[in-house]
């Protein structure tokens, strides 16, 4: 049987408070190193070609995951492409709402199968469509991390 | 290893790599926060602890006193019943003097956790709690020791309502 | 009804290092890259993945099987996951065993991985979340106090020295000299042992295995495929596994019986019936020197309270009669949790086809036997294997 | 190798937003008392292995298999977690059974999602932590991303999938299971707040908790036990490509291959006309489109109009989520896949009450683990010899 004795009252029902206390700290990588510098040094965006299946993998990776192979060679790869498709975000990370609506896009940048994701600044939403053409605005002060592009604009 | 490996990838970093800038790296500090309810066994357990008790639970069919509580007994499988206020001294079973807190920071004066087997219940029921007022070398798997409790005003229905535990004194055997 | 023969046919692990520049997805690749070419096979001819990892607050990624997925070759594939804690290393092939064995699959991928130096400040505090959130986490408790009670435990009931726990670290730290992985192979005496700094007593510095990162794979063939990959395929002859109860506390930790558990369903479906005479290699799971004593009597190859005495008789070195952690275990290897009890089914895999290199076992061993431990002293997992 | 598996037992806790009345080793020995009941057993003398569902973060605790064993009853016996949607779990006591080692096996699966203060946090936590956490936006911009693009290519309608939302939170109205039933409109969804354009709050699966237990057995055994069993046709599972960079937005290939290879393990060539019919993944609304689209069980662009028409209505001649799906049941993360094959059971059983379908032999429950996985699992169960 099942149990033998249940709460009354809901004022005996107790939620215990607590938490995972960490913090995470991580590596970029084989692959992410040379991106990042790149980016960080030169402004510049580069990918990874695997010859076998001829997918080129932006983020760079430093394996395909199609075939396995070591990925080395490594292309350039403009910092412009076009929207795959796009959403007006109206939801922060607390779920609480965002004080002004934020568009986030995926990118598929030229000369590459992959892309970014990031958000679309400088255009109204309305104006935003799939396929519009948009280049990454590069921040001064960069750091090696995906956040030294500022944000993708119209173009 | 099959001999003609020769070579095993894996690049090993010092933490001063991360100081000095050699690697790139990200941080993040994941907001994982809960509320977990603790239901009917714990939740009585707790409401008892505030009010200065240690409470157990009885399975029916193998008859022991379950410390901590809970409403099934693990080995019959069996909806636990009748609650039973327990006495607040107990045994030490098992014990550590640790010099390090929970994320490894060194320790002066050491923490002494100890598995405590509480008396007139079943054998080895009891839970993981301090031990206090006791130094180092006289503590020994066997040692008697007495619960010393927050003050009831302070109580907030939680384990930390018992402060730790110290070497019962009035033993006379 | 026979059941279905499953083989280890490949194997590849990475260096197991203190901090590793890869991210947890590159090394898993690398391990499963390995894998793969030892044994002349690519992406495409494996059917399936049997993934296994611990602790996602290590890596530092929720679901973290799926950020994992590419590495371990999941990409459009078959890919479940599997997770018993420390056990985790030994359940994965236990995992991929039965994906074979049930006649849907004919080739498995098994890949374990942990990254802990990813948990910061110290890997160490998450196993502060391992203990129970509303009676245990708030005492601050860190996971080398119920190890460090467990081992008191155990040696309150024997007798047993420090010194009876300090021939095991300095046995397994020479052994893994000869292991091209090893974060901490070398030649330590018990006296470093023995005065190596308390932490948590009675459990001290040189007691304890490191905190690692890597990652360990291997290649599991049905039987007709397995004669079709290799000569010498390794088979996979006994599973076991098995949970004890959630409350350690009020437990006798001095005697692990669900090693004994996991062990006897094992042994029982292999066969193995005197299992001191039958094996010739043991892989017990050793991330303190005291465990791999409690292991070995969980897995019934030594007498209660004589493991000590069994290792002290040279019976387990490697030119032993019963070699105990031929490949230097975790406490010389290194322990990134899954893969560490990975790391030891992959010796046995090596042993078995005389390929360990300078660590090879004399006599051409027939079986061996892994076992892990994980959870709050509460989980054990073995697999035999056998030539 | 035993030759087939069989249901014999089910058992459930909840299923509502909150349950503070109980803990979580509380429910799962409610729901696990009720399965081994219905298939009469004793789970300290009659089972051979168990398996259960959970992941660290959701539950607030490491290692979290260490919390499982006494309530289910099975200490000291072979248990093993598997971090993953609920039918992977199926899927393992599946493979466990047919190896010949093990008879009977328990599955089980639960959520307290009400205990996490901060969902979006911790899903948030399972991203790219180089590529894509850095943005610190709510994962909810991935379904955006989906939504609008699947939306884009195969022409189907936000107002089909408002119709989704209609149809699943009215069919839960006839089950007393479910946590979130309710009489509303395609206007009502559209009109209600944005979140990530153009998915609204009403589209989104709001949460649950509750657990359900399972008990498998070989064949032979379940003859034993039951009158009633509920056979394992087909098994499938697969994972796509986890980057959000290279993965396919509207052809979902995990989703197709998961679906080959359960009508594959089950002999079925003709899906569509074979099953009676289906219990899917709608975590968003969009999703019950497209899954039935990627499980080819309709045309690219025609589950929406088949949405509309009333095909897919509980009257319809291919009956989508009579349970309410998680739209109405309530989103049990992890565990949401077993509560889709425990609609499958109660239907096969010809035990769901006002809701049942009339003379259904083969039905399935399909899996996606959510946000911001490509892993899904599915399972075909039948109720003839």
């Amino acid at each position: 049987m099942s149990l033998t004795e249940r709460l009354r009252f809901f004022h005996e029902a107790i939620a215990w408070k607590g938490e995972i206390p960490l913090q995470s700290r991580y590596t970029v990588g084989v692959a992410g190193e040379r991106f990042l510098r790149e980016l960080r040094d030169n402004a510049r965006l580069i990918a990874t070609h695997c010859p076998q299946c001829d997918y080129t993998y932006m983020p760079p990776r430093l394996y395909c995951e199609r075939c396995f192979a070591e990925l080395t060679e490594w292309v350039q790869v403009p910092p412009r492409g076009n929207i795959h498709a796009f959403t007006v975000m109206h939801l922060d990370l607390d779920e609480e709402p965002l004080a002004e609506p934020e568009i986030i896009a995926f990118v598929q940048l030229e000369g590459s199968d992959g892309g970014l994701i990031h958000r679309l600044k400088e255009v109204d939403p309305d104006e935003v469509y799939i396929g519009m053409p948009v280049g990454a605005v590069f921040r001064e002060e960069r750091e090696g991390s995906i956040l030294d592009i500022a944000y993708f604009r119209a173009i | 290893m099959t001999e003609h490996i020769t070579e095993y990838p894996g690049t090993p970093l010092k933490e001063r790599d991360f100081t000095e800038g050699k690697v790139l790296y990200n941080w993040w500090v994941p907001k994982a926060d809960y509320a977990w309810d603790a239901g009917v066994a714990i939740g009585k357990f707790l409401a008892g602890l505030k009010e200065g008790k240690i409470l157990g639970i009885t399975c029916p069919q193998c008859g022991r006193i379950l410390v901590p509580p809970r409403m099934v007994c693990s080995d019959c499988f069996v909806p636990t019943d009748h609650w039973v206020e327990v006495r607040h001294t107990g045994t030490v079973r098992m014990f550590s003097i640790t010099y390090v807190t929970w994320d490894m920071q060194r320790l002066e004066k050491p923490l002494i956790p100890a598995v405590i087997e509480l008396d007139g219940i079943t054998p080895g029921m009891g839970f993981m709690h301090l031990l206090d007022e006791v130094d180092r070398d006289d503590v020994h798997i066997g040692l008697r020791v007495e619960a010393v409790w927050r003050p009831a005003e302070e109580r907030t229905a939680a384990i930390t309502d018992i402060l730790y535990f110290r070497p019962l004194k009035e033993e006379t055997s | 009804m026979k059941m279905r023969r499953v083989a280890v046919v490949g194997a590849g692990m990475t260096k197991f290092v203190r901090r590793a520049m890869e991210t947890a997805d590159e090394l898993t690749w690398m391990a499963s890259k390995m894998a793969l070419d030892s044994c002349g096979l690519n992406l495409d001819d494996i059917d399936c993945i049997a993934h296994g990892s611990a602790p996602d607050s290590f890596d530092g990624v929720h679901m973290k099987s799926e950020y994992l997925s590419p590495g371990s070759g999941g990409w459009r594939k078959p890919y479940i996951r599997c997770y018993v804690g420390g056990g985790t290393g030994v359940m994965t092939p236990i995992h991929g065993w039965y994906h074979i064995a049930s006649g849907l699959f004919d080739t498995c991928l098994v890949v374990c991985e942990e990254k802990m130096s990813s948990c910061q400040p110290h890997p160490q505090g998450a196993f502060l979340t391992i203990f129970d959130h509303t009676l245990e986490r708030p005492l601050g408790p860190n996971l080398l106090w119920i190890f460090a009670m467990e081992m008191n435990a155990y040696m309150h009931r024997y007798g047993f020295s420090k010194e009876d726990f300090a021939q095991v670290t300095v046995k397994n730290r020479r052994n893994a000299m000869h292991h091209p992985c090893a974060l901490l192979g070398g030649e330590i005496t018990v006296e470093d042992v023995v005065n190596s700094p308390e932490m948590a007593w009675p459990v001290q510095r040189l007691d304890v295995s490191p905190i690692s990162d890597g990652a360990v794979a291997l290649v599991l063939a049905a039987d007709k495929v397995a004669w079709r990959i290799t000569d010498d395929p390794v088979w996979i002859e006994g599973v076991g596994w098995n949970l004890e109860t959630t409350y350690w506390m009020n437990r006798d930790l001095s005697y692990p019986r669900q090693v004994e558990f996991a062990a006897r369903m094992a042994y029982e479906m292999a066969g193995i019936t005197e299992p001191r005479k039958q094996l010739n290699i043991a892989e017990p799971y050793d991330p303190f020197n005291y465990k791999e004593l409690h292991h070995l009597e969980g897995l019934l190859l030594a007498d209660k309270g004589k493991a000590p005495a069994f290792i002290a008789s040279g019976e387990a070195d490697i030119d032993g009669n019963l070699p105990v952690c031929p490949s230097g275990g975790l406490l010389g290897v290194g322990n990134p949790i899954a893969a560490a009890g990975l790391m030891k089914v992959a010796e046995l895999f090596w042993q078995l086809r005389g390929e360990a290199g300078a660590r090879q076992v004399p006599g051409n061993p027939k079986r061996g036997v892994a076992q892990a431990w994980g959870d709050l002293m509460q989980v054990a997992t073995v697999i035999t294997m056998g030539v | 190798m035993n030759e087939r598996v069989a249901i014999v037992g089910i058992g459930w806790y909840g299923f509502r937003s909150i349950t503070p009345e109980l803990s979580y080793k509380e429910i799962m020995y409610e729901a696990a008392v009720r399965a081994y009941a219905d298939a009469g057993i004793d789970p300290r003398t009659d089972v051979d292995s168990f398996v259960t569902v959970a992941e660290d973060f959701d539950e607030g605790t490491s290692i979290f298999d260490e919390y499982v064993p006494d309530q289910i009853g099975a200490i000291l016996r072979p248990v093993e977690t598997i971090p993953g949607e609920g039918l992977h779990g199926l899927a393992t006591a599946y493979m466990q059974i047919k190896t010949g080692l093990l008879d009977i096996v328990v599955v089980e699966g639960h959520s307290k999602v009400s205990n996490i203060l901060h969902p979006s946090h911790i899903t948030a936590y399972a991203m790219d932590p180089i590529y894509n956490r850095p943005l610190a936006a709510n994962p909810y911009f991935i379904a955006g991303l989906e939504m609008q693009r699947y939306l884009y290519e195969t022409g189907n309608t936000h107002e089909q999938c408002a119709q989704v939302v209609v149809k699943n939170r009215g069919n839960a109205l006839l089950n007393p299971l479910a946590a979130h039933p309710a009489e509303i409109t395609v206007e009502d969804v559209l009109n209600s707040a944005p979140v990530a354009e153009p998915l609204t709050r009403l589209e989104i699966a709001p949460e649950a908790d509750g657990c359900v237990v399972m008990v498998l057995a070989s064949e032979q055994t379940a003859r034993a036990l039951t009158d009633k069993p509920v056979w394992l046709l087909g098994v499938g599972w697969a994972n796509g490509s986890f980057n959000l960079e290279n993965r396919s937005w509207v052809d979902l290939d995990y989703v197709r291959i998961t679906g080959e290879m359960a009508y594959r393990t089950a002999g079925m060539r003709y899906p569509r006309g074979t099953l009676d019919f289906i219990e899917l993944d709608d975590t968003f609304a969009y999703k019950e489109l497209q899954h039935l689209e990627a499980l080819g069980l309709c045309r690219p662009g025609e589950a929406g109009y088949l949405t509309l028409e009333g095909v897919t209505s509980v009257e319809g001649d291919f009956p989508v989520n009579p349970s309410g799906g998680s739209l109405g049941f309530g989103n049990l993360l992890d565990a949401s896949g077993l509560a889709r094959a425990l609609e499958v059971v109660l239907q096969l059983r010809e035990e769901a009450g006002t809701r049942q379908l009339p003379d259904v032999h083969i039905g399935a429950a399909f899996g996606w683990r959510g946000l911001p996985t490509t892993s899904a699992a599915m399972v075909i169960l039948g109720n003839e010899d």
